[in-house]
């Protein structure tokens, strides 16, 4: 049997191809296709082009089915991937002046997060019910004045000489050499809701490949990959 | 086989410049197998009125009919089919850049549909006939002014059209050649009763194979009629300035600065004798000189044949007693032949021939 | 210097290109080239002068050259799915790239159509030429060394959107450089892909040039 | 039908797109058009043949042309954070949209010179006309309605590009569209985007088709 | 002034075709201050040739001299310098369609650096001369053949060239304008002893204001020479080509057919007599018809004037005595003039003048 899942590219894609000698061992053929976009993966998968995807976290799915009333469900938790706040100007979110620049990913998958997170920082405050996807449009307290900057995800490493501080996913801020773990001025708490997840259509979930499929991602090797590969950058949720 | 009537053509005034009133009132019947002449000065409104025969040009009024069938009012598909029988010489060619010489000439029996093997019988004769055989292969951008020309008459001819609409088709080829095309164009004319309508500011090409001629003047007719008779009189201005280098009715410079309009002592009369077809006859020169007693000295003049009839003038400078001179006009007079004392001779004047 | 896993990604990526913009481009020119002579055609005091059709045409074809690419990629997915079978994919990809080509190469053909010389439609007509002969025998041929030209822009630059479909899983050098380089941060392969591309290009630009010259037959010297 | 503080986002996005698309216009048409021109005039044959230039400005064109925007973008960072202070933001996306539309502009230029008839060069040559005055007063009056053409082209490409610059926080409208309504779900702010979007794209084409008319002087007709 | 030495032109074999040589061994000298004739048939190689004095066409081989410099020698930038004092009426206008009549015959003074209100001062009576004020706004897509010639001729004049290079700059005018435009020319000629080549195929043109002229045939110079020498004794076929018409050497066909080359009974003898230059002297005609009794009637010819020389041929049908006829051509004879017996007249040929 072959499935055809969708990802991001990345960590996602790295991990599943770790994944896919596993499952095939098992009689499972995985096919990855790569998507360079956040709503395409979903709508291929509920019109049934895709099997499964891994891309995004539970929040965000949530999201799309309520806005689009995709049938998508999640089987399986993946990785959390933190994010953290890096600076080449200030020690600290503190130290923030009035003003400041700050950038943050374009996506609303990790825009809001953002948002979410600079307000349990007591940065700002954000109108009432704005949730996940929360827009630079809902900010309704911001008593430093900081200027927002939404910039692409891959982006915001680079963008670290221009702004006073940029929150940065933790596998882009490694693999553009920074250090999640000494570098960051603020991270994400640990147990992030913000897990990754497996989604596949709701009549699949019972599926006997799914199971396959999620035996093979919550394998050890697997989770040796993720630990060794990302360093803390990536969190097995599992 | 053509017909135009009270054609108006006025181009649209563009920036700070006034309408341009191209062509008023034009009214011209040319009938089948018809050599038609058009003569005027530059911007007289020949290429305009050329170019309304086949609608190139939309009249901003009157009615253009060919053929018995009124253009004017064809829709587009019958009007390409009437036009697939009007043949166009354009004064500028327009050859396509990006076909060979062959292939230019080809595109009209193209564009009827005709099978390859057709066109190829239709397309080498003729490219033998207008010498190009040995271009055949070229592209335009290759070729001299007068071939390029040459490849424009070709593919005007290819489809055997049954009128023929030629702009200055012939100004920029040498003197034979032009007579070839003519020669070519004069036996299509016979053979197949070609209806030909021609532009031209050569006089000669006219005068050669033209019957009838109508004379544009600020984009009006000013002067029509056979061949024959508008050479032999002009009445209009336009007309005059297009044939009397012809009949070399105009004097040269130096001749006419030896003329003096008053009698004067020692000048004897110069006169003008015009010849024209029925009034034509025989040795008047000969016969005045010796029943008068005269010297008659040809200063200048042409005597040729336009279509079979001879034609022509003679400046003499007549020397002889008074009386026998007049005597000699007035024997001119009574046998109808044109006389005229243009001016008296003054001394000097002797390197005249004849 | 590359590792076999990058080299063969490599590989697969460039037939991806190259699959991706031959067919798009194909496509693209055969629809966009008589959307474009259309376009030319239909103008005011031209051939076939009908000013609705070369509004509403003109309206079409712009609304497709305004909408930014990946929200056409999306808007259009039905009709993707209608056409290749899927919505995803490389040969799902073709179709948004086909359909940002015509409307771009419309405009170039249309550019190349008008510049043809007045003096030989009134020749072709005055032959009795119709309007689709009048398009076949002589705006297409006349206007080939710029439509040859435009072309060739056409296809640089549908290289350049192929890198945008990654949106759809299509792949493609351009969506290796952004995955790999640009999101990865491996300097080495985006190097490696903008390699590839600058050869790919260069190998378009310099047939279409060679092509646009040997069709000139306007300049004998050359 | 939008609630105020998304017509404010549109309107602030419109600006964007404007300032970015006319500063980029602007500055890739100054510097495009002389590139596109000496293209045009060192090729084999041309009035100043310098195969060597021709086959270097070339590469780099075709490089430039080659590399996918987002790439781009990157890849000049440096470049940028030098002309603009920053490499973020409106201004400084409009460095990298102007590296893209000097090429784009450069062949656009290129194609329309390479058409004027070489009639009118030999008659200015003639007259002992330098390449320069030949470039500046017949090279590109009789190119003009062309090149009109394909500077209407180039924008449009432009606003199309711009839907890029979101990468680097740019803004614009193709961004707002992108993140606002394509990603978040908000089919009225898409509409709207595409609404205006089009009617800019439709002002554009209508100008540039409305100079490229008035200047075209051979054809007394329209 | 302009001196070519040993030109070869060939133009590269292309597609299929051989190469073209347009050119070979070329030698030419033209004076300051001369009017210079080229004539030869179409794709003789007369543009090639007169590209070549400016350098447009670069030679295969061979040198070019203008004023002393030789041409073909220089750097670009005194090339330029050098073009700038020679001015060129090209075959097909080349004019920029993107400028007004006005800016097409200003831009070589622009070109020159000449200020704005000098250009005005310039440009403006010339476009009097040549007839143009009124379109001096408008377009070369808005004018007709000759008006676009016109501007060509203009332009080629407005920076007061030491030499003009014509190519066919008159044969889309018709003859008044062309009258206008070579008075034009010779003003100039004269005035500021303008060295002027022009082709033409025009031969009139050449007859009212050459000085010197050439022959072209297959790339080749045949003949060359005066003018007037040239047109008394063409020698090659191609000169007479273009000579004939002129001076009328050919007879027309129907005069042709009714002559003879036997002599049979009542059949007159058909003489050509030549006028030239110094050999032309009083009444000849008037004279022998006194002298011998005889009917001379003429059947076609042309007397003219050549650059103040008379000049001329008649062909007439002598009606007499055998022993009166013999007399009369030894008189002739005697007298220098040119006499030959062309045919014989078959009865019935009676319509001819004079
Ligand atoms: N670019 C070219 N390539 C090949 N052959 C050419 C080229 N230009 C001219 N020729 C050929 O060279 C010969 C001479 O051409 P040229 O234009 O000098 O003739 P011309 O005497 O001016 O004729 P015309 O009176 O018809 O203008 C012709 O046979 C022509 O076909
Ligand atoms: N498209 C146009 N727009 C405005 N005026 C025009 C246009 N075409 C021709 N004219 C004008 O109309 C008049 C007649 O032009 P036309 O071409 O018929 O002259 P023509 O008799 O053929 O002259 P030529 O012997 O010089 O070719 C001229 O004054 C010309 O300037
Ligand atoms: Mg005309
Ligand atoms: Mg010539």
């Amino acid at each position: 049997e072959t499935i055809t899942i969708g990802v991001t590219p990345g960590p996602h894609a790295q991990i599943l191809e770790q994944v896919k000698p596993i499952a095939a061992k098992q009689g499972l053929d995985i096919r990855v296709l790569e998507f360079s976009d956040y709503v395409v993966p979903n709508q291929a998968l509920a019109q049934g082009e895709l099997n499964a995807n891994s891309f995004q976290h539970q929040p965000y799915l949530d999201n799309q089915v309520r806005d689009r009333g995709f049938d998508l469900v999640s089987v399986a938790k993946t990785v959390v991937f933190p994010i953290g706040i890096y600076s080449k100007k200030v020690k600290s979110l503190e130290e923030l002046k009035p003003g400041a620049s700050f950038a943050i990913p374009n996506d609303p998958t990790n825009g809001g997060r953002v948002l979410l997170l600079l307000q349990a920082r007591g940065l700002l405050k954000l109108k009432q019910g704005a949730g996940l996807k929360a827009s630079p449009l809902d900010i309704v307290e911001n008593p430093k004045k900081l200027r927002i900057v939404e910039l692409d995800a891959a982006q915001l490493p680079r963008s670290l000489d221009d702004v006073d501080a940029a929150a940065v996913n933790t596998n882009y801020a490694l693999e553009s050499g920074l250090d999640p773990v000494k570098d960051a001025i603020a991270r994400e708490d640990a147990d992030s809701p913000y897990a990754n997840i497996i989604a596949v259509r709701g009549k699949d979930k019972d599926q006997p490949w799914v199971a396959t499929l999620v035996g093979a991602y919550h394998s050890d090797e697997v989770k040796r990959f993720v630990l060794e590969k990302f360093k803390n950058a990536v969190v097995p949720a599992w | 086989m053509i017909k135009l009537q009270s054609i108006e053509k006025t181009y649209p005034a563009r920036g700070g410049g006034a309408p341009v009133p191209a062509l008023s009132g034009i009214d011209l019947t040319v009938g089948r197998g018809e050599i038609f002449g058009i003569i005027g000065r530059s911007g007289a409104g020949k290429s305009t009125l050329l170019r309304t025969i086949n609608l190139l040009e939309t009249p901003t009024a009157g009615r253009v009919l060919v053929d018995g069938v009124e253009l004017t009012a064809l829709p587009a598909a019958e009007l390409r089919a009437a036009r697939r029988s009007i043949g166009m010489i354009f004064q500028h060619f327009n050859l396509l850049s990006s076909r060979t010489v062959y292939d230019n000439v080809a595109l009209p029996l193209e564009l009827a549909g005709v099978r390859k093997a057709a066109i190829r019988q239709a397309v080498d004769p003729l490219l033998e006939l207008v010498g190009l055989t040995d271009k055949r292969d070229r592209y335009p951008a290759e070729l001299s002014g007068g071939q390029k020309q040459r490849v424009g008459i070709a593919r005007a001819l290819a489809n055997g059209p049954k009128v023929l609409l030629s702009d200055e088709a012939t100004s920029a080829l040498d003197p034979e050649t032009t007579g070839q095309i003519l020669e070519l164009l004069a036996d299509i004319n016979r053979r197949l009763s070609l209806t030909i309508v021609l532009i031209t500011h050569e006089i000669a090409v006219i005068k050669e194979i033209g019957h009838r001629i109508a004379v544009l003047d600020g984009g009006r007719i000013v002067e029509k009629g056979a061949v024959f008779d508008v050479f032999a009189h002009p009445v209009h201005a336009t007309t005059r300035g297009f044939v009397d280098p012809v009949v070399n009715r105009g004097l040269p410079d130096s001749l006419r600065h030896r003329l003096s309009p008053v009698p004067a002592p020692d000048a004897n009369p110069v006169l003008r004798i015009t010849f024209t077809g029925d009034r034509a006859t025989s040795p008047v020169i000969s016969m005045l000189s010796r029943k008068f007693n005269l010297d008659l000295n040809i200063w200048h003049g042409q005597v040729d044949e336009i279509q079979g009839s001879p034609f022509g003038t003679l400046v003499v400078e007549a020397v002889g007693t008074t009386t026998a001179i007049e005597a000699a006009i007035s024997l001119l007079r009574v046998n109808n032949l044109g006389v005229e004392v243009i001016g008296h001779a003054l001394p000097g004047s002797l390197r005249a021939a004849g | 210097m590359l590792s076999p896993e990058v080299y063969a990604l490599l590989v697969k990526a460039t037939l991806e290109t190259l699959h991706m913009v031959a067919v798009s481009g194909a496509l693209g020119t055969l629809a966009g080239l008589p959307l474009g002579v259309l376009l030319a055609v239909t103008g005011r005091g031209e051939l076939l002068q009908n000013l609705a059709f070369n509004r509403v045409a003109g309206v079409v074809v712009n609304v497709t050259r305004s909408t930014p690419f990946i929200i056409l990629v999306v808007a259009i997915i039905p009709f993707t799915r209608l056409v290749a079978g899927t919505s995803i994919g490389t040969a799902a990809a073709i179709v948004p790239l086909t359909v940002a080509a015509i409307p771009f190469i419309a405009r170039i053909v249309e550019g190349a159509v008008r510049e043809v010389d007045r003096g030989l439609i009134e020749a072709a007509q005055a032959m009795g030429a119709t309007p689709f002969q009048i398009i076949v025998k002589v705006l297409l041929p006349e206007a080939l060394p710029a439509i040859a030209l435009g072309l060739t822009l056409a296809v640089v630059s549908l290289i350049g959107y192929s890198a945008m479909v990654g949106a759809v899983g299509g792949g493609g050098l351009g969506d290796l450089g952004i995955r790999y380089g640009y999101q990865r941060f491996l300097p080495e392969v985006m190097l490696a892909v903008v390699i590839v591309l600058v050869v790919l290009v260069q190998l378009v630009q310099s047939t279409g040039d060679r092509i646009a010259r040997r069709v000139n037959k306007r300049n004998p010297t050359s």
